[in-house]
């Protein structure tokens, strides 16, 4: 048992590894194609292995390396060097941090030991997201100040400025979600969600709490420093705000931090607000119930879609010279493609065949509930992409006004209609 | 529970509330002072918490947690106070606060 | 007739005086208000008190015992009740009724007199207030209460004799009035207290006072009526505290005659009257009142002769007549000393009246030898102050002689035959001075011609009627062994102490014996001033025209020593060793602040590192303490 | 666990030493806040979860944040810091002052002769229902009374630093 | 002279909330990305180098190239107008004396330095006669090392006009 133990909880770790810091490669991508489609560009395409570029996501690696093998220059006036060099450590690592309280799926049993998918089994997962978003500012004020540098130095005042005001919306924001969910753990948050009201919506917190959410989701934007409220860089003002002096992997550290802090903001966005793990209409009782079903399902609809997918990336994953090696990918991802499809339906078929033990489902589910935290996970991350390229950056004095005049007294308002709320109707 | 023997904590406490004291009386940079105030009601918190967790009771924890909450209110004002102030002498030094000072008026 | 308008009696002219007050300083702040408003407030309130006395005084004939009204609690301490009570028995009554009586006649008097004047509203004002307080004294039902009313009529003598108060004499003349005044308040106080000490807890008015006094120890008995008689010195003007009356006359006219010659001097004599219980008592302390009373009038009676000034003879023989009246009082005769108060109040009154008159019509001259032949010229006020004169001399049927007749008989019933002699003795000066006054005033030759100010009929009104009391008002008090009924002593007849018992034939005797030295008097007088030229000089000196020196002796043995003792307290003990204490002490602590000041730097951190060194010091002490 | 303890007291005790020593004022904010995380430590050892993230939160998040933002703010160099030539001095007769009273309080403590270990415990003692619980029924007064020392506080705060109006 | 205020607009709630432009700006971009990415080839970039761009014109200024006379022989005649007139200096010329009789000089040597260059076209206008032209429609230029920048004579004389190679 203990070995299945040791594997569960590896299992957690490296799935948060793989939304957290895998994410940032893929998030890079996809700010960056996702940059180029809305301005009626293309983006990256062109970096390849061996012909895979896989829609350009190959250059984020790229990047990577280029970022890890550049020499590590430090300017001459900074003086602080111990501090200098530990900022941008307590910004990824405070972000990684909060990424791991997040549930992937609901607690999977096997055989009678129950596991919280998480990769740090807290049941005050909200307040550690909280803690950790406030200890990530260390490393802008810190790295801001020890690059003894004017602009740097003001973009660290403008981030410590930020945070503070906009945690206390944030927290306020929590709070009324709290009173409506009636518990602080992220599982029991998300199990809340997996009802329907009225019998055919499903539960979840943003029509709960349409409020609260839209608070939580702009305060969200401004704890990972994101557009519009990413004045802690205002690289049109203050050229590159904190991270100015660095350079290598130091910045990488930053930069990968704030994909990371924002992968960690969607995925409590989405625990809170968009359902978490659940698919909607279908509870994991239910999941675990109509397997059978499920699996028929999966078998017809994957085909489908697979089928769809193909057909686009035949038609859009060309390459202008016939002779490139380039040009074959589309072939071989759509072998790929038809592999798995062979595979995954042969291996349902099976089960649907031979029939499945309660663990088998139960991983099975687990594996359905991950996959739909990541697709979630990814949409709000497109959402933080998206939002970040339509929108113009705040003005500071606007900033604040936003954070101290509006957010907290509609934060305030809101706990306050929502506990007369709780009192009158029960919870 | 209590591996660790319930008088380390009491002994970490007072020996952070020492250094607390220490940092008063030595320092001239009034964010140092602040900062050993701090030290203070945290060590006192330490104590509060360790209580709690020896006899069992909540009590202890609350007023800790009342403790930090008045902590928090300390340091807007403080701060707000000490923006005032340097705006007003220049200094961050304590010694140099001292408009009240008697000058010999007998 | 319900008591409670007992304190109507005393409120009305209390009201007056504040309305007059505030119209007057409406007056001389913002707008004149003409004299004639001023002047129906001023005679409305002593007509009414008069009339509501009057009505008192029907209601006590029908047989009703007495009236007490207490309104309020005027202190209430611990079981020890003083109440705002009023007494209307026939004693305060009767001083009610001749108050008011003659009040309103001098106040009929006064607004003649003072017409014009700047403060004619503020003397009204004044006047209304004395009375109050007046009839307050008389119808308190508590000392304490008539020690208000007490302390009252002082503050409105002084306030009245310094009424011209930019002449400093006037001044002067007030303070010494006010300040002679305090030392015998100082001893009525004290008769008070030591009163209250005793019987205090069993209640304070005269009531429970007549039931209590008995309980009082002899020896504290004779220390209470000496200290009350002390008050009674004070305000009644005897020896040894009688020099503020003649200064008094420094104030107008008709203050003189309404205050210091026929009512506030009395009450005195009526305070002795109200504590007759305590008296009683104590019959050795009444005739050491006697003996005083007979000295106070021989003393004034022999000053008065050689005084030049008319109002200063009438104020000494007005301290002359109040000497009559105690000795009628010290010898347990009530009745016959208030009797003479009553018929003193008409002739004296009548005479200073006459007197204003005089000096009205000669523009404010007081000496009487720069008069003289007046007679022809105001013949009414001739009149009048011949038959006050006559009165005064103790001339049947005039109303002075059966009052004066009364004490000496009462002095001779009472085998104090040395008091009689002095008494008879004076009666003879008295008649002399009087007469002196008179002839010189109205009579004699080569006197000056000069023109006459005109007498207006609201001063000669008053002086008719009075002079019809002064020559009437006897009879109220016909002896009985004429066949009289004596209504004083009817009417006060728990207050006329022991019968006389004395043959008929020497009573006779007795009265014919004072009649004649009133007519020695008169005839060496008339020898010596009537046809008095007043070409020759005028001799002013003399042991008796310096008053004995009583003034300058008291000023060598009292005022220069109570001087050179304050002067010693103030420069030795107050400035060489109090001030010198205190100063040093607190230039101590000055010091030894400015040395621990040192220690307040301004420098938080030396304050931390004070406390920190305090709590290591408690800390050891403790550790020390405890041990092991 | 015995580790855990060492180790975190450690880090506390050298985090406020450093908080006293250093003469830059932001290296002494990064030793409160070594110290204050290893607090927080302590207290997840001693079961107080809800005070572990409160300290955490309010403490490292929030109190000496706003302080190195006022630090920032202020725009205070190293050049404005005070001289301080007597600073070691002054500590060590300060540090030798305070021993009595660190002994006697340890006395206190140690005569208060606790028993070999602590009450048992529920495994949900100090975490936030119970807390919670206890908070909302018997010490509600205190509560209200501390949330309007707050409101004071940010009153006064906004009074305080306002910048004076123009006449 | 006043100052002129102009009033801001959008006083009303809906323009107050911002949450409705904010939308409506998102939709916006929306639904350029998803049209892109239904159809990659609705955007109109070019995948250089595989695909050069053909709508070079004829004005286009390329790199420079000398002409020739009728017989191949350099049309320069050296007579330095061009490089006085670059602004940037980038042309160096060696003069020699000609022999063949169909001028007086001919450039021995005759070097441009394409990283100094600007482009500008001031040495075409002010040649004499014709010799330096840019109308090669090289709008790139490659090389390896910074010395390979410097064009000379031959390389000069071996560039063509574009019009001719199509």
């Amino acid at each position: 048992m203990n070995i299945i133990l040791i594997s569960v909880v590896i299992v957690n770790i490296i799935l948060a590894l793989l939304f957290s810091l895998g994410a940032a490669p893929i998030l890079v991508w996809v700010e960056r194609r996702v940059a180029g489609f809305i301005q009626d560009r293309l983006g990256p395409n062109r970096c390849n292995i061996a012909g895979f570029r896989l829609g350009g996501l190959i250059q984020s690696f790229a990047d990577m390396l280029k970022l890890v093998f550049k020499e590590d220059f430090r300017a001459g006036n900074i003086k602080e060097r111990f501090i200098f060099r530990i900022a941008p450590v307590i910004v990824f690592v405070s972000a990684f941090l909060s990424f791991m309280v997040m549930p992937f799926a609901d607690d999977l049993v096997i055989g009678t030991q129950t596991f919280i998918m998480q990769g740090l089994p807290l049941d005050f997962g909200v307040l550690w997201f909280l803690a950790l978003a406030g200890l990530s500012v260390y490393g802008i004020i810190l790295g801001g100040w020890s690059s003894n540098n004017k602009y740097s130095l003001l973009g660290s005042v403008r981030a410590g400025a930020q945070v503070i005001s906009y945690e206390v919306s944030m927290t306020l924001a929590l709070v009324s979600l709290l009173i409506t969910y009636g518990s602080i753990h992220l599982v029991d948050i998300v199990n809340f969600q997996s009802g329907l009201i009225f019998g055919f919506i499903p539960a979840w917190g943003i029509i709960m709490q349409p409020v609260a959410a839209i608070i939580f989701i702009i305060t969200s934007f401004a704890e990972a420093n994101r557009t519009p409220f990413d004045i802690a860089e205002g690289e049109s003002e203050i050229v590159g705000g904190y991270h100015t002096e660095y350079s290598a992997m130091k910045f990488g550290l930053f930069f990968v931090g704030e994909y990371v802090a924002m992968s960690a903001s969607s995925a409590l966005m989405v625990t809170l607000f968009f359902g978490g793990y659940n698919i909607p209409w279908v509870g994991t009782d239910t999941l675990k119930e109509h397997f059978d079903i499920v699996m028929i399902a999966i078998i017809v609809l994957l085909p489908l879609l697979s089928y769809k997918f193909g057909g686009w990336i035949l038609k859009n994953n060309v390459w202008p010279k016939a002779d490139d090696k380039r040009n074959n990918e589309s072939k071989w991802l759509i072998r790929i493609l038809v592999m798995m499809n062979i595979f995954v339906v042969l291996l349902l078929g099976s089960f649907l065949f031979f029939g499945v033990s309660a663990t088998t489902t139960n991983i099975a589910v687990a594996i359905m509930q991950v996959a739909t935290f990541a697709i979630k996970l990814l949409l709000m991350n497109f959402v933080f992409v998206w939002v970040r390229w339509t929108l113009p950056r705040f003005r500071y004095d606007q900033l604040q006004d936003l954070g101290w005049k509006v957010l907290l007294p509609i934060s305030i308002a809101n706990i306050f209609v929502t506990a007369i709320a709780i009192v009158a109707f029960g919870a | 529970m209590i591996e660790v023997s319930f008088m380390s904590y009491i002994l970490l406490a007072i020996i952070l509330f020492s250094i607390g004291i220490v940092g008063v009386i030595s320092r001239k940079n009034i964010f140092i002072i602040y900062m050993s105030l701090e030290l203070m009601l945290n060590s006192i918190n330490l104590i509060l918490v360790s209580l709690s967790r020896y006899f069992g009771s909540m009590d202890g924890q609350i007023i800790a947690m009342m403790v930090m909450a008045i902590a928090a209110a300390e340091a807007v004002v403080f701060l707000s106070l000490i923006v005032s102030l340097y705006r007003l002498k220049h200094s961050i030094n304590i010694d140099d606060y001292n408009s009240l000072k008697q000058k010999g008026i007998l | 007739m319900s008591s409670n308008f007992l304190s109507w009696i005393v409120l009305i002219p209390l009201f007056s005086s504040i309305l007059l007050g505030a119209m007057y300083l409406y007056s001389i702040s913002v707008k004149k208000i003409a004299d004639r408003y001023f002047t129906f407030f001023a005679l409305l309130a002593p007509m009414a008190s008069f009339f509501i006395g009057f009505l008192f005084f029907l209601g006590l004939l029908n047989g009703n015992g007495e009236y007490i009204y207490e309104p309020y609690t005027w202190l209430g301490v611990n079981g020890y009740i003083i109440s705002m009570g009023f007494l209307g028995d026939k004693l305060s009554i009767f001083m009610v009724l001749f108050v008011t009586f003659i009040g309103s006649m001098i106040h009929i008097y006064a607004s003649g007199y003072m017409k014009g004047d700047d403060g004619y509203g503020k003397f009204f004002s004044y006047f209304n207030l004395f009375m109050a307080s007046m009839l307050l004294l008389v119808l308190a039902n508590s000392p304490i209460i008539m020690f208000i009313g007490w302390e009252g009529v002082g503050l409105c003598s002084y306030l009245l004799i310094g009424f011209y108060f930019t002449e400093p004499l006037n001044v002067v003349a007030g303070n010494k009035a006010f300040i002679a005044n305090r030392v015998g308040d100082l001893g009525f106080l004290v008769g008070i207290v030591y009163l209250f000490f005793y019987v205090g807890k069993l209640g304070f008015d005269y009531g429970a006072l007549e039931d209590y006094v008995s309980i009082v120890p002899n020896h504290i008995l004779v220390i209470i009526g000496i200290s009350l008689f002390i008050g009674a010195m004070g305000k009644s003007a005897q020896i040894p505290l009688y020099v503020w009356l003649p200064d008094a006359m420094a104030g107008p006219t008709p203050v003189s005659a309404l205050i210091h010659a026929a009512t506030m001097v009395t009450a005195g004599v009526y305070m002795v009257a109200r504590f007759h219980f305590l008296y009683d008592l104590i019959p050795h302390v009444g005739v050491f009142i006697a003996y005083i009373g007979a000295f106070s009038s021989l003393f004034a009676a022999i000053i008065a002769m050689k005084q030049t000034d008319i109002k200063k003879i009438l104020a000494y023989s007005t301290i002359s007549q109040l000497g009559y009246m105690f000795i009628a009082v010290g010898l347990g005769a009530y009745s016959t000393g208030l009797f003479h108060v009553f018929t003193h109040a008409f002739f004296k009154a009548l005479l200073f009246m006459g007197a204003g008159a005089v000096i009205i019509a000669l523009h404010h001259e007081q000496n009487i030898f720069k008069m003289g032949g007046l007679r022809k010229k105001i013949p009414l006020i001739y009149s009048v102050m011949l038959v006050g004169t006559l009165a005064i001399s103790g001339i049947p049927p005039f109303s002075g002689f059966f009052s004066k007749d009364e004490v000496l008989l009462k002095a001779y019933n009472h085998n104090e035959y040395l008091i009689y002699g002095i008494g008879l003795f004076t009666a003879g000066l008295t008649a002399y001075y009087m007469f002196r006054l008179f002839f010189v005033t109205f009579e004699g030759k080569n006197y000056k011609e000069r023109k006459m100010q005109n007498i207006s009929w609201s001063m000669k009104a008053p002086l008719v009627i009075l002079a019809i009391g002064a020559a009437f008002a006897g009879f109220v008090g016909f002896p009985k062994i004429f066949g009289g009924a004596n209504l004083i002593d009817s009417w006060l007849e728990a207050w006329s102490g022991a019968p006389t018992h004395i043959e008929f034939s020497a009573d006779i005797m007795l009265m014919s014996v004072s009649v004649l030295a009133g007519l020695i008097g008169i005839s060496v007088a008339y020898f010596k001033f009537f046809k008095y030229d007043f070409n020759q000089d005028i001799k002013e000196s003399g042991l008796v025209y310096n008053k004995f020196y009583i003034d300058e002796i008291i000023d060598f043995l009292i005022v220069r020593r109570m001087r050179d003792l304050s002067t010693f307290v103030a420069v030795v003990i107050d400035d060489g060793f109090i001030d010198k204490t205190v100063m040093s002490l607190s230039n101590g602590f000055i010091n030894l602040g400015r040395r621990v000041g040192r220690m307040q730097s301004a420098n938080t951190r030396a304050y931390a590192f004070f406390m920190l060194v305090g709590l290591s010091s408690f800390s050891i002490y403790l550790i020390l303490k405890l041990g092991k | 666990m015995d580790i855990i303890f060492l180790v975190l007291a450690l880090l506390a005790l050298f985090g406020a030493t450093s908080t006293i020593m250093f003469s830059n004022t932001v290296h002494s904010a990064l030793g409160f806040v070594v110290t204050v995380l290893a607090l927080a430590g302590l207290y997840a050892l001693l079961n107080a979860t809800f005070l572990f993230m409160v300290q955490i939160i309010v403490y490292a998040g929030a109190i000496i944040a706003l302080l190195l933002f006022v630090i920032m703010f202020l725009n205070i160099q190293q050049s404005h810091a005070p001289k301080e030539p007597n600073k070691y001095l002054l500590m060590l007769v300060s540090a030798i002052a305070i021993v009595p009273f660190d002994y006697l309080l340890f006395k206190a403590f140690y005569s208060m002769s606790f028993a070999g270990d602590a009450n048992i415990t529920t495994k949900d003692f100090g975490n936030i229902k119970m807390l919670g619980n206890e908070l909302f029924k018997n010490w509600i007064l205190p509560f209200e009374a501390i949330s309007l020392l707050l409101l004071v506080a940010l009153i006064g705060a906004v009074v305080l630093a306002r910048k004076k109006e123009r006449a | 002279m006043g100052i002129k205020i102009v009033p801001r607009y959008g006083k009303s709630l809906k323009d107050r909330l911002y949450l409705p432009a904010i939308f409506g700006g998102m939709k916006t971009t929306i639904s350029h990305f998803t049209k892109n990415l239904i159809d990659t080839s609705n955007i109109k970039t070019e995948c250089y180098p595989e695909m050069q761009p053909n709508d070079i014109t004829d004005r286009y200024r390329g790199v420079h190239r000398l002409t020739h006379r009728e017989d191949d022989s350099v049309r320069c005649v050296a007579c330095f107008m061009c490089a006085t007139a670059c602004p940037a200096d980038c042309i160096f010329i060696e003069a020699v004396e000609r022999t063949d009789g169909m001028a007086e000089k001919m450039p021995a040597k005759f070097s441009i330095d394409l990283l100094e260059c600007v482009f500008c076209g001031g040495c075409v206008e002010a040649c004499p006669c014709d010799a330096i032209r840019m109308d090669t429609g090289i709008f790139t230029f490659i090389a390896e090392k910074r010395e390979d920048f410097v064009l000379n004579k031959e390389q000069l004389l071996n560039n063509t006009a574009r019009k001719e190679e199509n």
